[in-house]
């Protein structure tokens, strides 16, 4: 998984279709020999998060928006809903363990750093099977090298990625491989805990291989693997009853739905009808509407449906406005904090957004230890507004707006959301009495985008995807500032945070880099050209009550409580038959049970 | 006499007397005129700001002026009074101070969020807001009442422009007609055939469109209608004997166009006016409705309606929509049926 | 009556005219046709005196007219009006020459803008060649009225108030605003009743008389020609068939058209009912008109001579100088 | 009021009237009211016999004419009073359905502008056919085409055959005026009512269209009632005269009378006033001063009162009757008055 977000992390620019001498793959009779002196490390000391309780059994069934146009997770029209499902089922080397962040055994059972800082090696676990049961052998990873490199599957970043970026395995017995990067970095593990390929399935790639390998059910590692499919209408899982995972550690207890079944259904109002109709197990009702709203209903009343409000601790995508430091009123500092307190979020939140949203610190939250949670966004504050500006010789104009020679504190805020535009107005509003003109301009998604990268707006309302670790060098590194099409929208341009963000690139030094990230958003809170909004640091579920979740629902990096497939995070719920049972005789005698909705906050960020 | 009298024709007399006969037209006018001019001063009958205050002995009318602080009426704070928390202080000060608020005290920009109360606020009497509030808490009838105007604005000026366009490009071509009647034709024709909704998607998504700008590629697409009647009306003039006549006079093509041929147009002009206006409306409302129309937080129809049809449990956001487009649309129509029929009655009559 | 004529040059000459109207169609408006409007016309009007022109719609009068006052571009031929050619006459100078030519159309009510008042009619004129102040405008404009036998009161009205006879006094009056010289009547009566029509006539005398105009006076009606006329000529299919005084033409026809025209003509005596000649037919299209005489294919004395050649109008028999002319090969015999 | 005129010394006992006309008021709502374009009109039309009506425009002698056909503009024209008899049968206040059994069977009328009469949109045949439709649907399909050359062959109209398949407007002024009286003639009726039917047409062709009617007429057999202002095709035409002034007969007598001794001061102004060929040249004609007045504001006695020469004080005052003033000839005058036992106001 931390392997998908890598990609995504790149896969936002560049890239032409580099087909590059492929590395040579060194043949298994002549190998090589392991360096001396690795030290071999594993993880069983770790909390377990499953539930004992849980036992294996029911059917789940779960809706997907479309059909895929293939089974396929690379090449053309391969980027749909159901890949981040096969995937699931496609474990890699090593994972991470949601609640402790430290690497815990997939498909490996120990692992060892090179000194070089950009080679591992990996011992795999030898009862690991594929799905037709033939054994996981290390020249399932070096074929996933040649496959990813290969023209045949079409799939020019793959291609890219795995020449530039991973430089190779090395096999030195059935079990025991090493892969390295092209380069030292820091998280190496998140490179180079690739998945193995099936050799044995795919053979000699060709030609054909889009075409010939559309709807081929691949074998998997995973828990589950597709066992049925009706093209446009569902989609099976069957979990593997003998799964060589089951009984690890980690696994244990988890995976417990015998079937889950994947039903088309177009829209979204419809899938929720088709919830309440048990035709769907569980449903995701984080947003307030349907938390507040829609399922204000008897089914829960009568207790037949639980709700559960669960907060998370996931990094949170830095959604705020984006301050444009080229424009003459936001050159001053002064200015910028004044903006900052002339922004009543709080009002938003309380308003709008029914309470449901936090407000969001900085724009680096959920990140662990590299998360500085002493930072405190600048709250509504006329005063201050009054106070900054006025230090800066700001005089209020005669319709209240600031003033200064030709300058008026006047910003045009865009944005691409209609849904957003409740939230702006209210801001403007708010804003106005703090003598701050905003004007919105609602853009067309890409226009607004475009507009943005070409660095032409005032204030940018929007929010960068997370990642792994927090990044400062896309977005405030004086290099990416004053041009266009660079992530520095704010052109921040400040020889102190460059200096800090360089080292905080450059640095192995886990311990170092956590410092840094700390310091950075010191630094930037400090800089005052973003105004961070809102977060929504949890997950809202209803489900039918015989579906069990352990005493602890979730996990701090749990993005879904009925999550199916994820290595890390899903598979935590089981199918309870008494409470079916139960639950089916009190509907059918209108009998009902006492209503439940739960709130956890085990994970929940102090404020 | 030498006082130059501005003499109305007799014959455009009798047909405003003939337009004022036929009742559900002359009444739908005057309902419709009526809005209009409300609509112009707006501010006066729906506003935060207040009409007038009297404060310490002074009065106050901060409707048109500047932002008055709430300093001035010794408040606490700088940014704009708020007349209505203002009102409720001197009310209940009782010492000679008040507060004369408009109608519908909000502006249709003010986000009105009670503590513990989610929007859309259903319609309270108490709270004034008549028609309730959309789903920002702004005031439904204000917004609708603003909106109203900017629809009229546009409606009448997208009707400026592309009659000045058409009318100018038509009776050019239906005066001169060859090659030059040709050469427009034929753009016409392919004008034509641009799909506008396209257009202003195409545009909207790489600039907001403002008033004018809508206005603007509106037009730019909308003026081959007048242009087609106007050429066939001045080919039809243009070889009447009193044209011919002013030409035997020495007369330019000029002062032919202009003081003979356009006057005669008028009448026929008039007709098309209230269903153009019915159709600018209609027009600014669908693009709002899409998304493609003016930029928020503009007072718009089509805004409201696309929240009503988003929030159909919050009825009175898309019911008062569909009421104020009812109720003008059917007035335009009928003063358009009128006007029609006053100022062209042949066609209303029949043989057994 | 010879040396009358004589004596007197000729204010408006016309000579060869021809008007050669383009068919066009689709949609490039090729050229399709043309119709032979007027074709090889010429007469002279002097001074002071009416010639008459007559004949059946199409037959290209009201064409001659139009283009002498060049609100139509002839394709040939020469307009001499006042030792100049009209025709050659461009902008300024044309604008200049129009104050002395001037047109009563037939259909009042649509020569006059029914959205000016009287005055902003009659006033326009001077207006175009920018004559005298407001003032003296206006005290012009109620001399017109006077004139023509309206009410002063008129002046703030619209043409609609009016009855027909009465606009066409505002027709007239407009028309001899800027005193012009040669007024060409295009069927100033034909639309007026029947009461109403002499009155006109009777006003259009008197303005003759007292101004010393001109009048080219084209209409279909023989008997009010000849009652208005000094001079005839009639048309037909764009070319004259005869001319001559109106007092012979009818005394003594040569043309069997101008016999047939003046025997058609209804009249108002139920005692009088003499043998008519009906001719046959309809009058030929002007787009293609037939070889020879035009007339042929209507005339009862046609001989196959006429159908190819066409005859020239030339002095008729027994008369001499342009008295009486006729184009007919049978004139004498008939 | 009704007038009989007789349609000559004897017929009037075996001939009874087709058509009878009396005391019809027929009215027009305008904006600035009702007005009357017609009051008191009577007439009587036998067999064989053709009426004229004549009028300066506004008369009211085209309203006399749709009023008989019932083709007054709806909603404004209506019929207030008076009958139609139609052989004795008051059709002044028949149904529409009725009024289609008598139009083009028993009455057909020809409009004066045949372009506007006819649709453009159709082939001159299919027109015609449709008449026969209408009216002789025992008629076979080959039957009715025949019937319509046939037709068009008694109009005048050379090469019937392929005229039928021509349209409206690639056909003469002359030709669209005998393809009109073609579709009048097609139900055989009794009474042609012809609408200044020349009053469009080029004297020659004028000629030829009056020539057609009256050979119609005395083949058939058929009355005419013929609307012209122009006195000399009244005289050339017409057997009787009605003389119409501002909505009201003036005058009413055989032609010859009519001609001869014109007795209402507007009838011998109007045949005083027109040039003929025999007039001299560039006189000063006669004329009748004055202009008709207009029917929103009447005068309240005698409506020529303002232009008359010969006007009395009780012309100001009381409209006159209409008085008998020879076999058949009447006038509404009260130069007349005395020889009162002569008066036909009964």
């Amino acid at each position: 998984m931390d392997i998908e977000k890598g990609f995504s992390i790149f896969g936002c620019s560049m890239l032409l279709t580099i087909l590059l001498l492929l590395a040579p793959v060194i043949p298994a009779e002549d190998n090589p020999r392991l360096p001396s002196g690795l030290e071999w490390l594993t993880n069983d000391s770790d909390p377990v998060y499953a539930s004992p309780q849980a036992v294996k059994g029911g059917t789940f069934n779960a809706a997907i928006f479309h059909f895929p146009l293939t089974f396929r997770v690379v090449g053309p029209d391969s980027n749909s809903s159901l890949r981040g499902l096969i995937q699931g089922n496609m474990f890699g080397l090593v994972g991470v363990h949601p609640n402790t962040d430290n690497i815990i055994p997939e498909l490996a059972t120990h692992w060892a750093y090179d000194k070089n800082g950009r080679t591992m090696y990996f011992k795999l676990n030898p009862d690991a099977r594929w799905s037709d049961g033939k054994p996981v052998t290390a020249e399932d990873f070096a074929y996933t090298i040649d496959f990813m490199r290969s023209p045949h599957i079409v799939a020019p970043w793959y291609n890219d990625y795995y020449t530039r970026d991973i430089e190779g395995v090395v096999i030195y017995d059935d079990h025991t491989l090493s892969v390295s990067t092209t380069k030292a970095l820091p998280d190496l593990y998140s490179r180079v805990g690739i998945s193995p390929t099936p050799k044995h399935f795919y053979g000699d790639l060709d030609k054909d291989f889009v075409r010939k390998h559309n709807w081929s059910i691949v074998p998997t590692t995973g828990p589950y693997v597709i066992s049925d499919y009706k093209k446009g209408k569902s989609i099976t899982f069957k979990r593997k009853k003998d799964w060589w995972a089951r009984d690890l550690k980690y696994f244990k207890n988890r995976f417990n739905v015998n079937k889950v079944i994947f039903t088309v259904v177009r829209d979204y109002n419809i899938q929720w009808e088709y919830f309440k109709k048990r035709k769907i197990d569980a449903f995701g009702i984080t947003l307030p509407k349907y938390w507040h709203v829609k399922s204000d209903m008897d089914l829960v009343d009568n207790g037949y449906v639980h709700k559960i409000w669960f907060f998370n601790d996931t990094p949170q995508p830095s959604s705020g406005m984006y301050l444009n430091q080229d424009k003459p009123i936001f050159k001053d500092r002064n200015v910028r904090y004044a903006f900052a307190h002339g922004m009543n979020i709080q009002k938003v939140i309380d308003t709008v957004l029914r309470n449901d949203y936090f407000r969001l610190e900085h724009g680096a939250v959920g990140y662990g230890e590299y998360t500085n949670t002493d930072i405190r966004a600048r709250r509504y504050d006329l005063e201050k507004v009054d106070q900054y500006m006025k230090a800066s010789r700001w005089e209020r104009g005669p319709d209240g707006i600031w003033a200064k020679s030709d300058l008026r504190f006047s910003a045009e805020v865009t944005y691409s959301y209609d849904e957003h535009t409740p939230r702006l107005v209210v801001l403007k509003e708010e804003a106005k009495k703090a003598g701050i003109e905003l004007k919105l301009s609602r853009l067309d998604a890409s226009a607004d985008y475009k507009k943005v990268l070409e660095k032409k707006h005032d204030v940018a309302w929007m929010g960068w995807s997370t990642s792994l670790r927090p990044r400062f060098w896309e977005h405030y590194h004086s290099v990416n500032a004053h041009k266009p099409q660079t992530n520095n929208i704010t052109n921040t341009d400040d020889p102190e945070i460059d200096v800090l963000i360089d080292t905080y690139r450059d640095t192995l030094d886990v311990e170092e880099r956590k410092r840094l990230a700390k310091l950075l958003q010191e630094k930037i809170h400090e800089q005052g050209s973003y105004v961070p909004t809102f977060m929504v640091p949890y997950v809202r579920h209803a489900y039918w009550r015989w579906w069990r979740l352990p005493d602890v629902p979730g996990t701090k990096q749990s993005e879904s409580l009925f999550s199916l497939f994820d290595s890390a995070t899903g598979g935590l719920f089981w199918y309870d038959e008494t409470v079916y049972a139960e639950t089916r005789k009190a509907m059918k005698d209108k009998k009902s049970f006492s209503p439940v909705i739960q709130i956890n906050q085990t994970y929940k960020l102090k404020q | 006499m030498q006082t130059i009298i501005m003499v109305i024709n007799p014959l455009t007399i009798k047909k405003f007397k003939r337009f004022k006969s036929i009742k559900r037209g002359f009444y739908s006018f005057l309902v419709i005129l009526t809005m209009i001019l409300a609509s112009f001063f707006a501010e006066l009958l729906v506003n935060n700001r207040a009409i007038a205050v009297r404060y310490d002995g002074k009065l106050f009318f901060p409707t048109y002026g500047h932002m008055l602080p709430g300093k001035t009426f010794g408040l606490s704070y700088d940014y704009e009074t708020n007349y209505r928390q203002l009102k409720q202080k001197f009310d209940a000060e009782e010492n000679g101070n008040w507060v004369l608020l408009p109608l519908i005290p909000y502006d249709p920009f003010e986000n009105d969020l009670p503590e513990d109360l989610y929007p859309p606020h259903p319609p309270s009497l108490e709270r004034q807001h008549y028609l309730g509030t959309d789903t920002s808490g702004r005031d439904i009838a204000a917004r609708l009442i603003y909106g109203f105007r900017i629809a009229i604005l546009f409606s009448l000026g997208l009707l400026g422009v592309t009659y000045v366009v058409g009318v100018s490009i038509g009776s050019a071509m239906g005066y001169w007609g060859g090659k030059f009647d040709l050469f427009f034709q034929r753009i016409i024709e392919i004008w034509s055939n641009v799909p506008l909704i396209y257009i202003i998607i195409i545009i909207s998504s790489i600039v907001v469109p403002s008033f004018w700008w809508l206005i603007a590629i509106m037009a730019l697409f909308g003026w081959m209608g007048m242009t087609w009647t106007m050429r066939t009306i001045t080919y039809k003039e243009k070889t009447r004997d009193y044209v011919l006549s002013a030409r035997a006079l020495g007369a330019s093509n000029f002062r032919i166009i202009f003081r003979h041929i356009l006057p005669n147009t008028v009448s026929i002009i008039v007709t098309f006016i209230p269903f153009s206006v019915s159709g600018g409306i209609t027009a600014l409302t669908a693009l709002d409705y899409l998304g493609f129309g003016l930029p928020p937080p503009t007072p718009s129809w089509g805004e409201l309606l696309q929240q009503g049809w988003a929030n159909l449990d919050a009825y009175w956001i898309v019911g008062a929509v569909i009421l104020a487009m009812t109720i003008t649309l059917i007035t335009v129509t009928f003063v358009g049926e009128a006007v029609r029929e006053a100022f062209d009655p042949k066609m209303h009559t029949i043989y057994e | 009556m010879k040396v009358e004529n004589k004596a007197l040059s000729p204010l408006l000459t016309v000579k060869n005219l021809k008007m050669h109207f383009p068919v066009r169609g689709g949609v490039f408006r090729r050229l399709r046709a043309k119709v032979f409007a007027v074709d090889d016309v010429s007469f002279s009007v002097p001074h002071g005196k009416t010639l008459g022109l007559v004949g059946e719609s199409g037959c290209g009068k009201t064409t001659v007219g139009r283009c002498i006052l060049k609100l139509y571009k002839p394709t040939a031929g020469k307009v001499v009006f006042n030792d100049r050619n009209v025709l050659s006459l461009q902008h300024e100078a044309l604008r200049e020459s129009r104050k002395d030519m001037q047109i009563i159309f037939q259909d009042p009510f649509e020569s006059l803008n029914a959205r000016h008042t009287i005055q902003e009619i009659l006033e326009e004129p001077f207006i175009i060649h920018k004559i005298g102040n407001k003032n003296q405008r206006v005290a012009r404009v109620r001399e017109l009225l006077d004139r023509v036998g309206l009410p002063r009161n008129s002046l703030m009205r619209f043409p609609h108030e009016f009855s027909g006879g009465q606009r066409q006094r505002i027709g007239i009056a407009r028309a001899i605003a800027l005193h012009p010289k040669l007024i060409i009547c295009d069927e100033p009566v034909s639309a007026l009743d029947v009461s109403i029509q002499s009155q006109v006539l009777n006003l259009m005398l008197e303005l003759q008389e007292t101004l010393g105009l001109t009048y080219l006076f084209i209409a279909h009606d023989l008997a009010v020609v000849k009652h208005i006329s000094d001079r005839i000529a009639v048309m037909y299919l764009g070319k004259i068939v005869e001319m001559s005084d109106a007092d012979s033409i009818y005394e003594k026809p040569f043309h069997p058209y101008t016999r047939a025209l003046i025997s058609a003509i209804p009249i108002p005596d139920p005692f009088r009912k003499a043998d008519k000649i009906v001719l046959r037919g309809d009058v030929p299209s002007p787009i293609n008109p037939p070889p020879g005489c035009h007339f042929h294919t209507r005339c009862p004395y046609a001989l196959d001579r006429c159908r190819v050649e066409p005859p020239g109008l030339k002095d008729a028999p027994g008369t001499s100088g342009e008295q009486h002319l006729v184009a007919c090969i049978r004139a004498g015999e008939i | 009021m009704t007038t009989d005129i007789h349609t000559g010394p004897g017929s009037s006992g075996r001939n009874a009237p087709l058509i009878e006309v009396r005391d019809l008021v027929t009215s027009f709502s305008t904006e600035a009211g009702r007005i009357k374009a017609i009051e008191g009109v009577g007439f009587i039309v036998r067999k064989g016999r053709i009426l004229g009506i004549v009028g300066e425009s506004g008369c009211g002698k085209s309203v006399t004419a749709l009023s008989i056909m019932r083709l007054l503009p709806k909603p404004s024209g209506v019929i207030e009073r008076g009958e139609i008899r139609l052989r004795g049968q008051d059709i002044a206040q028949l149904p529409v359905e009725g009024m289609n059994h008598i139009r083009g069977r028993q009455i057909s009328m020809i409009f004066q502008e045949p372009m506007t009469a006819l649709n453009p949109v159709h082939k001159i045949g299919r027109q015609l056919r449709e008449v026969f439709d209408i009216h002789r649907s025992d008629l076979s399909k080959a039957q009715a085409r025949t019937a319509c050359i046939e037709l068009l062959q008694k109009v005048g109209i050379p090469d019937p055959e392929s005229r039928m398949d021509e349209y409206v407007h690639q056909i003469s002024g002359g030709m669209r005026q005998r393809v009109m009286i073609a579709m009048a003639l097609a139900g055989k009726p009794d009474i042609l009512i012809a609408d200044e039917p020349t009053t469009a047409l080029d004297v020659t062709i004028q000629a030829q269209i009056l020539q057609l009617i009256l050979d119609l007429q005395a083949e058939t057999g058929m009355a005419v009632i013929f609307i012209t202002h122009d006195l000399g095709v009244i005289a050339e035409m017409c057997d009787d005269v009605l003389v119409m002034y501002a909505g009201k007969v003036a005058e009413s007598a055989s032609v010859k009378d009519l001609f001869s001794t014109p007795k209402h001061p507007y009838t011998q102004g109007l045949l005083r006033s027109i040039p003929t060929l025999d007039s001299r040249r560039k006189t000063i004609l006669p004329v009748i001063d004055g202009m008709v007045p207009s029917l929103f504001d009447l005068p309240a006695g005698c409506r020529f009162q303002n232009r008359c020469p010969r006007a009395m004080p009780i012309c100001e005052t009381e409209p006159p009757p209409l008085y008998r003033v020879g076999s058949g000839h009447a006038v509404s005058c009260y130069l007349y008055d005395n020889i009162k036992d002569e008066s036909a106001g009964g």
